[in-house]
C-alpha cells in the first residue's frame, strides 16, 4: 500500500517541479533564439547569489499565489472554477500508467549484480510506474488526455468572453481531428508490439533493440505531430495564440486558476514527450541497457532511469525550439493537414505496418537475419514514397475568397 | 445663353451674369490663384497671380484667335465666345515669377506666422511656385506695427494686394488704411492719429491672404491647423450672421464670417466677433438648482422632470414614478417667457411642454436687448441695434400659437394684475456688463435694473428660471436651471429680414450644463438625444408660417416669407 | 516693437491752412468732376504756400475734399515732391543725376556743391534759403550738367557757376 | 463588409512547389535557423551592472531638452511645429509674444510628457530653429507621473546638463537677422538646397 503512495508523491512533486523548470528551461530558450540571456537575476532570495536564475520558477510560483484571485462578474462562477482543476486532474492522472522509469530491484543489495537471497524471493523488482500492469495503459491514456479538452471547453465557456469561446471551440476542434491520425500512428504501433501496455511496448523494443523509429519512421512522424496538435504547442498553438485570442480560453483567469492551466499545458507536453519516448524511441533502452527487469541491478536501474529522462528531456527541447521554428499554422491549415495530409499518413502507415508484421512472419524462416533489413528498407520506402504521394495529390486550396459558381448564402454586410 | 470656353471646356453662362475669368474657370472646377481679387470688392489687377491667357472664338468660323500677352483674369470679362487657358505653360511661369518675386521680399517666418496653414502665400507656392529657389534668401523677422485696437500689421509679409485698404474705403466706408510710398518701398499704413477702429475692423483679418494682418485678439492663440470649424448663426443682433466657430478641444478661439450673399456677404462685425467671450466665463451659471424651505439645493439633472412635473402641476410625485402627462387637477394658471436667443426648436418644445399642464397658458415674448440703433455700411452691411438672434422666429412662433405677440412688459403688467401660479423664463442673455468688444458697456438701463431687483407680479409665483448669468430673477427663482451659449446649441434662428437659418453646435457645454433642446426633449418623453432638425420638421408641419422650413436647409438659410402671400 | 497710434483731435486753434490757402483749394472745386479729383492741385497750392505739407495740413485738405486723411496721405506719398517733415528752402534746386548730366560729372558738381553750403543732400541750409536735391532727368541733356532751382533751369554747369548761385540762389 | 466589396484587393495566393508541401525543407530550414541562434552571442547589456554604449551620442534619442541662444534665453519661437509633428501628442505649448526685441513670438510655457513620448524623434526633425532635440540621456526615471511631465525650466536644465558634452547638433546655425541685412546678399554663393536655415 506503501509503494504506490510514495511513488504518487514523487510523480507529482517531480512532475511539478519539472513543469516549473521547463517554463525556466522554455523562457532560456526563447531568450537563445532571439539572441537574449533570458531569466538570469533569480537566485537565492535574500542573497545576490544568482545561480543562473535558478529561483525564477519560484520567484514566479510565489507571483502565481499572491497574485488576486480576480473572479470577473460574467464568469459562470462554478464553471470557471471547474475548468482548470479538470484539466490539471486530467493531466495529472495520465501519468498512472505512463513508466517514469524502468524498474527498481527489489533489494538494495543488489548493488552490481545478483545475489541468491534476491533470486529466492518471491517479491519481484519494483516497476516504476503508479499503476504496474495496467493492460489498457495506452487506452487509458487516450481516455484522459481527452477529457483535457473538457477543461479548456468549459474555460472557454464559463468566461463568458467570445475570445475565450473561441479559443475553446479551436480547441475541441483541433483535438478531434488530430486524435484520428494519433490514434492511426498508436495503433500501428500496438500492432508491432502486441500490446497496450507500455511498459510491454518498451520491452518490445528494448528486447529486439531496434526501436520503432526505426520500423515505422512514417508512424513516428505522424505522432509526433499529432502530439504536437494534441499538446497545443507551436505551431498548433491555435486554442491560445496570443496575437488573435489574447490567450484563448484562459484569458479571462489569473492568479492560482492561470497556474492550474499553464502547469497543465505543460503537463501535456510532458505526456507527450514521454509518449514519443516510449513508443518510438526505445523509452529507457539504449543498446547494452536491456535484459529482463528481474536482473537489473542498482547501476542499470539508475542508468534506464537517466536514459528515459535525457530522452523525454530531449523531446522537449525540441517542443521549445519548434516553437521559435515555424509560424503558427492558419486554422483552415491547420485542419488540412489533419484531414488530407496526416488521415492518409496514417493510414498507409497502419496498412504497411500490418503488411510487414504479416511478411516477416512468414518470410522469418526463409530469410532469417535479412527479415530485419527488407523490412527496414521497406518501411523507409512507404514512408519516403507515402510522404511524396500525398505532398503530391493533397488538394492545397490556399484561396478562400467567395467562389462564384458555388452558392453561398447572403451574409449580412453588418456582421 | 452665353458660352465661355475654359481649357477647352465649354461652360454655360446666363445672359445677365457678369463674371470675370477667375469665376467662371471655377465654375469649370479650374482655380485661378489670386490675392487682390476680392468678389466684395473693387477690382485692382495689382497681384498678377491670376494672369491667363485669352482670346476669342468667333460665332461664326469658330476660329479661336488668342490674345498675345497673358491678361489678369480678375478683370477680363466673361462674354460668349470668351475662351481662356489657365494651364498653359506660359501661365504657369507667370505665376511661378510672380510667386518668386513675391518671396523674395518675404521674410518666411512661417513658424511664428499665425496665417500658416491658410496662407495663400503658401498654398499658391506650394502649387505654382517655383520648385527651386534660385535667391539666397534667409529668414528674418517681419517689422510690425500696430494699426488699431484690434488689428496689428507685420509689414514685411504684406504682398500689397491692398484688399485691406480697399475694404475700408467701399465697404466698411473709413477709410483709415491707405498705402503709403507706393512704388518700390510702399507699405500699407494708417494716417497717424487715424488709427484703424471701425466695427468692421475684423474683416481685414480675414481678407489677407497672407499672414500681414493680425488680429490682436487671436495673435497666437493657436495654430490654425488645430482648430476644428462649425458653421454657426452668430448670436451678437438680429442680423444673424452666417459664422463660423473655430474651436479646439472646446475652447473657442475665433470667430469668422461664413459667405452668405443673403446675410451678410462676406463680413461681419467686430461686436459679433469679439463677442463669444462670455461663452467661456467663469460666472456663468453651472448647476441646477432648488429652493426647498428657503435653501437651495443641487439638483441632478435626472431628476429635473419630476422637480419640474411638481413646480408646474402643484403636485408631487416619486422621480422613480414618470409623471404622469397632461395632469394639471388644480387647473393652475401658467406662464412661459420665450427668450428671443431661443432657437425656434427650442421655444416650440418649451411651449408644447407648457400647454400640457395648462393649454391656455400664456406665452410671452422674452425682453429685447436693445443697444443703440441700427447701424448701415455703404455696401449694405448692417450691425442691428436689437442684440437678440432670433426675435423674428418667436414672435411668428407666438402669433402661430396664441394669435398675438405678447411682449415682456405687457406680460410683466398681466402678471402684476394676477399673479400667475407658475411661470418659466427663458434667458440666454449674454452678461449684462458684457461689452461689445471695443470695451463699451452696451446694457440698458432696463437692462442694468433688472439685474438689481425683480420685477412686481412674478415675486408670488413659482419660477422656474433658465439663464447664463446671475440676475435678480436668477436669485428670485424656486427652480434654476443654467443655459447653454449659442454656440452649445443646435436649432434655427430668424433673423431681421426673415431667413431661418439652421446649426449645430460647434462646441459641448461646460459640464453640468444641458442644453435647452436637450432638456425639453427630455421633458417631453422624446426619444433618442435632441435632434431639431426633427422638431424643425413638426414646426414647418403644424405652422404655416414656417412652411419653407421643410426639407433641408441649405446652408445660407432659408427666406420664410418664400411663397408667401405677406 | 509696437507702436500705438492714439486718435488725436485737432485742436482748431492749430489749423495751418489759412483761410487764402482754403478759399484758392475751393477755387478749384469747379473744375474737376470730383472732390477726390482736386487732390493733387490742393497739395500743390498748400505746398506753394507752406513750402511743405505737413500732416496737420494733410487732415484739413480732407476735410476740405470730404475724403480721410489716409486717402490723401497715399496719394502725397507717392510723390517725392512734397516733403512733410520741415519746409524746405526759399529756393529748392535739383541736380540732375541722370546719364547725361552724370557723364558730363552732375554728381561732383553736387557734391561740391553741398560742400560749398555746408549741408547734405536733401538738407535746407541753415538761414533756410536754400535746399539742395537730386533729380531725375530734368529732360535738358543737351545742357548737361543741369539743375533746376525753382521754376529756372541752369545749364552746363561748372563750379564756378554753381558758386555764383550758392551765393544768390533765387528759383 | 462583404466579400464582393470592390474596395477588397485580392491577392493570389502564391503556388506552392513539392518540397513546400512536403513542409521538411522548410521545416530544416527553420530548425537551422533556430538553433543557430540558440548558440550564438548574445547581444543583451545587463543594465545596471553594465552600462550600455552609445555609439553616437548625436543620433541616439533620449531625454528631451530645449537648446539656450547665445544670451541663455530659450531657443524656442512656439511655432508648434513640434506639437504638431508629434504622433503621441505630449507636447503642449503656450506660445505668447516675445518680451524681446529680436523675436515675435516665444513659448510662455513648453512642457512634455515624457511619460507619453514615444521618443520618434520628430519633434527634432520637425523644428525649425533646431530649439529641441533629443540628448543621449537613457536612464528616463520618475516616482510619478507628475514628476515625469518636463517643463520648460526642467528641459532647459537638461541642456545645462548636457550642453559641454553634447554640443548643439546645428551650432552653425546663421544668426536671424534683422528686415535691415536681410537683403539678399549679392552672390548665389549658397546653393538652393542649403539656403535659408
Amino acid at each position: 500500500m506503501l509503494e504506490p503512495l510514495i511513488k504518487i508523491a514523487v510523480l507529482l512533486g517531480g512532475l511539478m517541479t519539472a513543469a516549473a523548470y521547463f517554463v525556466l528551461l522554455e523562457r532560456w530558450i526563447a531568450a537563445w533564439v532571439q539572441d537574449r540571456l533570458g531569466p538570469n537575476r533569480v537566485g537565492v532570495p535574500l542573497t545576490r547569489i544568482r545561480l543562473f536564475g535558478l529561483g525564477q520558477p519560484m520567484a514566479d510560483g510565489g507571483k502565481f499565489i499572491l497574485k488576486e484571485e480576480f473572479m470577473p462578474a460574467h464568469v459562470d462562477k462554478r464553471l470557471f472554477l471547474l475548468a482548470p482543476i479538470s484539466i490539471l486532474a486530467a493531466a495529472l492522472a495520465v501519468f498512472a500508467v505512463i513508466p517514469f522509469g524502468s524498474v527498481l530491484p527489489a533489494s538494495v543489495y543488489t548493488l552490481f549484480g545478483q545475489d541468491a537471497a534476491t533470486v529466492a524471493s518471491t517479491e519481484g523488482p519494483v516497476p516504476l510506474v503508479v499503476a504496474p500492469g495496467v493492460d489498457v495503459g495506452l487506452l487509458y491514456v487516450f481516455a484522459l488526455s481527452s477529457i483535457a479538452v473538457y477543461g479548456v471547453i468549459v474555460g472557454g465557456w464559463a468566461s463568458n468572453n467570445k475570445y475565450s469561446f473561441l479559443g475553446g471551440l479551436r480547441s475541441s476542434a483541433q483535438l478531434i481531428s488530430y486524435e484520428l491520425p494519433l490514434g492511426l500512428a498508436i495503433l500501428s504501433v500496438v500492432l508491432a508490439s502486441g500490446s497496450m501496455n507500455l511498459d510491454e511496448i518498451v520491452h518490445r523494443q528494448a528486447d529486439s533493440g531496434v526501436w520503432f523509429i526505426f520500423t515505422q519512421p512514417l508512424g513516428f512522424v505522424v505522432f509526433v505531430i499529432a502530439a504536437f496538435a494534441e499538446a497545443a504547442r507551436l505551431p498548433f498553438d491555435l486554442p491560445e495564440c496570443e496575437q488573435e485570442l489574447i490567450g484563448g480560453y484562459h484569458t479571462e483567469y489569473t492568479g492560482m486558476k492561470l497556474l492550474l492551466f499553464l502547469v497543465a499545458e505543460f503537463l501535456h507536453m510532458i505526456t507527450a514527450a514521454f509518449l514519443i519516448v516510449l513508443l518510438f524511441l526505445g523509452g529507457w533502452h539504449i543498446w547494452g541497457l536491456a535484459g529482463p527487469d528481474e536482473q537489473v541491478t542498482w547501476v542499470g536501474a539508475v542508468g534506464r532511469l537517466i536514459v528515459l529522462h535525457l530522452k523525454v528531456t530531449g523531446v522537449i527541447v525540441f517542443f521549445m525550439v519548434v516553437r521559435w521554428s515555424w509560424p503558427r499554422f492558419r486554422f483552415d491549415q491547420l485542419m488540412a493537414l489533419a484531414w488530407k495530409v496526416m488521415l492518409p499518413l496514417g493510414m498507409i502507415n497502419l496498412v504497411a505496418v500490418a503488411i510487414f508484421e504479416e511478411l516477416s512472419l512468414a518470410l522469418q524462416s526463409q530469410l532469417g537475419g535479412w527479415t530485419l533489413a527488407i523490412s527496414l528498407l521497406g518501411s523507409w520506402l512507404v514512408c519516403l514514397g507515402a510522404w511524396f504521394g500525398v505532398a503530391y495529390a493533397t488538394p492545397m486550396i490556399g484561396d478562400n475568397r467567395v467562389r462564384k459558381d458555388i452558392h453561398t448564402y447572403e451574409v449580412d454586410p453588418q456582421i | 445663353m452665353a458660352i465661355v470656353l475654359i481649357d477647352g471646356q465649354e461652360i454655360e453662362i446666363g445672359d445677365d451674369e457678369r463674371l470675370n475669368g477667375i469665376q467662371v474657370a471655377a465654375r469649370a472646377g479650374v482655380e485661378v490663384p489670386h490675392y487682390c481679387w476680392h468678389p466684395g470688392l473693387s477690382v485692382v489687377a495689382s497681384c498678377r497671380m491670376c494672369l491667363v491667357e485669352t482670346g476669342k472664338r468667333d460665332a461664326d468660323s469658330g476660329e479661336i484667335s488668342m490674345l498675345p500677352k497673358l491678361v489678369p483674369g480678375c478683370q477680363t470679362p466673361a462674354r460668349d465666345g470668351t475662351v481662356f487657358v489657365t494651364d498653359s505653360e506660359k501661365v504657369r511661369q507667370a505665376r511661378a515669377m510672380v510667386e518668386e518675386d513675391l518671396l523674395i521680399r518675404h521674410p518666411v517666418d512661417c513658424p511664428i506666422c499665425d496665417k500658416a496653414g491658410e496662407c495663400h502665400l503658401q498654398d499658391y507656392h506650394f502649387e505654382h511656385g517655383r520648385p527651386e529657389r534660385r535667391a539666397d534668401i534667409k529668414p528674418f523677422h517681419s517689422r510690425r506695427r500696430e494699426l488699431g485696437e484690434t488689428v496689428t500689421l507685420f509689414v514685411d509679409r504684406c504682398v500689397m494686394c491692398t484688399r485691406c485698404v480697399r475694404f475700408t474705403r467701399e465697404v466698411s466706408g473709413d477709410a483709415e488704411l491707405m498705402v503709403v510710398h507706393r512704388g518700390a518701398h510702399e507699405e500699407i499704413d494708417v494716417f497717424p492719429g487715424f488709427p484703424l477702429e471701425n466695427k468692421l475692423s475684423g474683416n481685414v483679418v480675414d481678407l489677407c491672404p497672407v499672414g500681414a494682418l493680425g488680429d490682436l485678439d487671436f495673435l497666437y492663440s493657436q495654430r490654425v491647423w488645430f482648430m476644428k470649424q462649425h458653421a454657426s448663426v452668430c448670436a451678437g443682433c438680429s442680423t444673424g450672421c452666417s459664422i463660423q466657430v473655430e474651436e479646439n478641444q472646446d475652447r473657442i478661439h475665433r470667430l469668422k464670417p461664413r459667405e452668405n450673399p443673403h446675410v451678410n456677404q462676406w463680413w461681419m462685425c467686430d461686436e459679433g466677433r469679439y463677442g463669444w467671450k462670455y461663452v467661456h466665463d467663469n460666472a456663468r451659471c453651472l448647476a441646477p438648482q432648488q429652493k426647498t424651505e428657503g435653501a437651495w439645493q443641487p439638483l441632478d439633472w435626472s431628476d429635473a422632470p419630476a422637480v419640474l412635473h411638481a413646480a408646474l402641476s402643484g403636485e408631487n410625485c416619486s422621480p422613480e414614478n414618470s409623471p404622469p402627462k397632461n395632469s394639471n387637477p388644480k387647473k393652475r394658471r401658467l406662464a412661459a417667457v420665450l427668450s428671443p436667443f431661443l432657437t425656434v426648436e427650442e421655444a416650440y418644445l418649451l411651449a408644447t411642454y407648457i400647454r400640457q399642464y395648462d393649454e391656455n397658458a400664456v406665452l410671452a415674448l422674452g425682453r429685447i436687448p436693445q443697444a443703440g440703433a441700427d447701424e448701415s455700411f455703404p455696401n449694405g452691411f448692417t450691425i442691428r441695434a436689437e442684440k437678440c438672434p432670433n426675435r423674428r422666429g418667436v414672435e411668428m412662433l407666438l402669433s402661430a400659437l396664441t394669435g398675438d405677440v405678447l411682449s415682456w412688459e405687457s406680460f410683466l403688467e398681466q402678471a402684476a394684475e394676477t399673479p400667475f401660479d407658475a411661470v418659466w423664463i427663458t434667458g440666454g442673455y449674454p452678461p449684462v456688463n458684457g461689452n461689445d468688444g471695443a470695451g463699451e458697456d452696451v446694457a440698458s438701463e432696463e437692462e442694468k435694473s433688472l439685474a438689481t431687483e425683480l420685477p412686481a407680479g412674478l415675486a408670488s409665483s413659482t419660477l422656474i428660471v433658465q439663464d447664463l448669468f446671475d440676475s435678480a430673477l436668477w436669485r428670485q427663482a424656486d427652480i434654476q436651471l443654467p443655459s447653454a451659449a449659442f454656440v452649445e446649441r443646435s436649432g434655427s434662428f430668424v433673423n431681421a429680414g426673415n431667413r431661418l437659418q439652421s446649426f449645430e453646435w460647434a462646441i459641448r457645454p461646460p459640464a453640468g450644463v444641458m442644453t435647452e433642446g436637450q432638456l425639453y426633449w427630455r421633458l417631453l418623453d422624446r426619444d433618442g438625444l435632441y435632434n431639431a432638425r426633427r422638431v424643425l420638421e413638426d414646426v414647418a408641419r403644424e405652422h404655416i408660417a414656417f412652411a419653407a422650413a421643410s426639407g433641408e436647409i441649405p446652408a445660407t438659410g432659408r427666406d420664410l416669407l418664400l411663397n408667401q402671400l405677406v | 516693437m509696437t507702436n500705438q497710434p492714439a486718435k488725436t483731435e485737432t485742436p482748431a486753434g492749430q489749423r495751418v491752412l489759412s483761410d487764402a490757402i482754403v478759399a484758392e483749394i475751393k477755387a478749384y472745386f469747379p473744375r474737376y468732376p470730383t472732390l477726390q479729383a482736386v487732390t493733387l492741385p490742393a497739395l500743390h497750392v498748400v505746398n506753394a504756400h507752406l513750402r511743405h505739407v505737413p500732416l496737420q495740413a494733410v487732415v484739413e485738405i480732407a476735410e476740405l475734399l470730404e475724403l480721410a486723411p489716409a486717402q490723401i496721405q497715399d496719394t502725397l506719398s507717392f510723390y517725392g515732391f512734397f516733403k512733410q517733415d520741415a519746409p524746405h528752402g526759399e529756393t529748392r534746386a535739383w541736380v540732375c543725376r541722370s546719364v547725361s548730366c552724370a557723364l558730363r560729372g552732375g554728381e561732383e558738381i553736387f557734391a561740391y556743391m553741398c560742400q560749398k553750403a555746408g549741408i547734405e543732400p536733401g538738407q535746407t541750409t541753415d538761414d533756410g534759403k536754400l535746399t539742395l536735391e537730386f533729380g531725375e532727368c530734368l529732360g535738358a541733356c543737351e545742357f548737361a550738367p543741369c539743375m533746376l532751382a525753382g521754376d529756372t533751369l541752369h545749364k552746363n554747369l561748372t563750379e564756378e557757376s554753381a558758386g555764383k548761385f550758392l551765393q544768390s540762389p533765387t528759383g | 463588409m462583404q466579400a464582393t466589396d470592390p474596395d477588397i484587393q485580392w491577392v493570389e495566393p502564391p503556388k506552392l512547389g513539392l518540397g513546400e508541401r512536403m513542409y521538411l525543407p522548410l521545416f530544416l530550414q527553420g530548425l537551422t535557423t533556430t538553433t543557430k541562434h540558440l548558440v550564438s552571442a548574445k547581444v543583451t547589456v545587463s543594465y545596471p551592472d553594465q552600462e550600455p554604449e552609445i555609439d553616437n551620442p548625436l543620433i541616439y534619442r533620449g531625454v528631451h531638452r530645449l537648446n539656450r541662444d547665445e544670451q541663455g534665453r530659450v531657443k524656442c519661437v512656439a511655432c508648434f511645429l513640434c506639437a504638431t509633428a508629434c504622433p503621441a501628442h505630449c507636447i503642449d505649448i503656450l506660445g505668447v509674444e516675445s518680451p524681446w526685441e529680436d523675436r515675435e513670438k516665444y513659448p510662455e510655457s513648453f512642457t512634455i510628457d515624457e511619460l507619453r513620448c514615444i521618443f520618434c524623434g520628430m519633434c527634432e526633425q520637425a523644428c525649425p530653429v533646431d530649439a529641441i532635440e533629443l540628448t543621449s540621456l537613457y536612464n528616463l526615471t520618475g516616482r510619478s507621473r507628475e514628476e515625469m511631465i518636463f517643463d520648460k525650466e526642467k528641459l532647459l536644465s537638461v541642456y545645462d546638463a548636457t550642453k559641454d558634452k553634447e554640443p548643439m547638433k546645428s551650432a552653425q546655425l546663421p544668426p536671424v537677422t534683422t528686415p535691415s541685412t536681410a537683403t539678399p546678399s549679392t552672390a548665389t554663393s549658397t546653393s538652393p538646397t542649403e539656403g535659408g536655415a
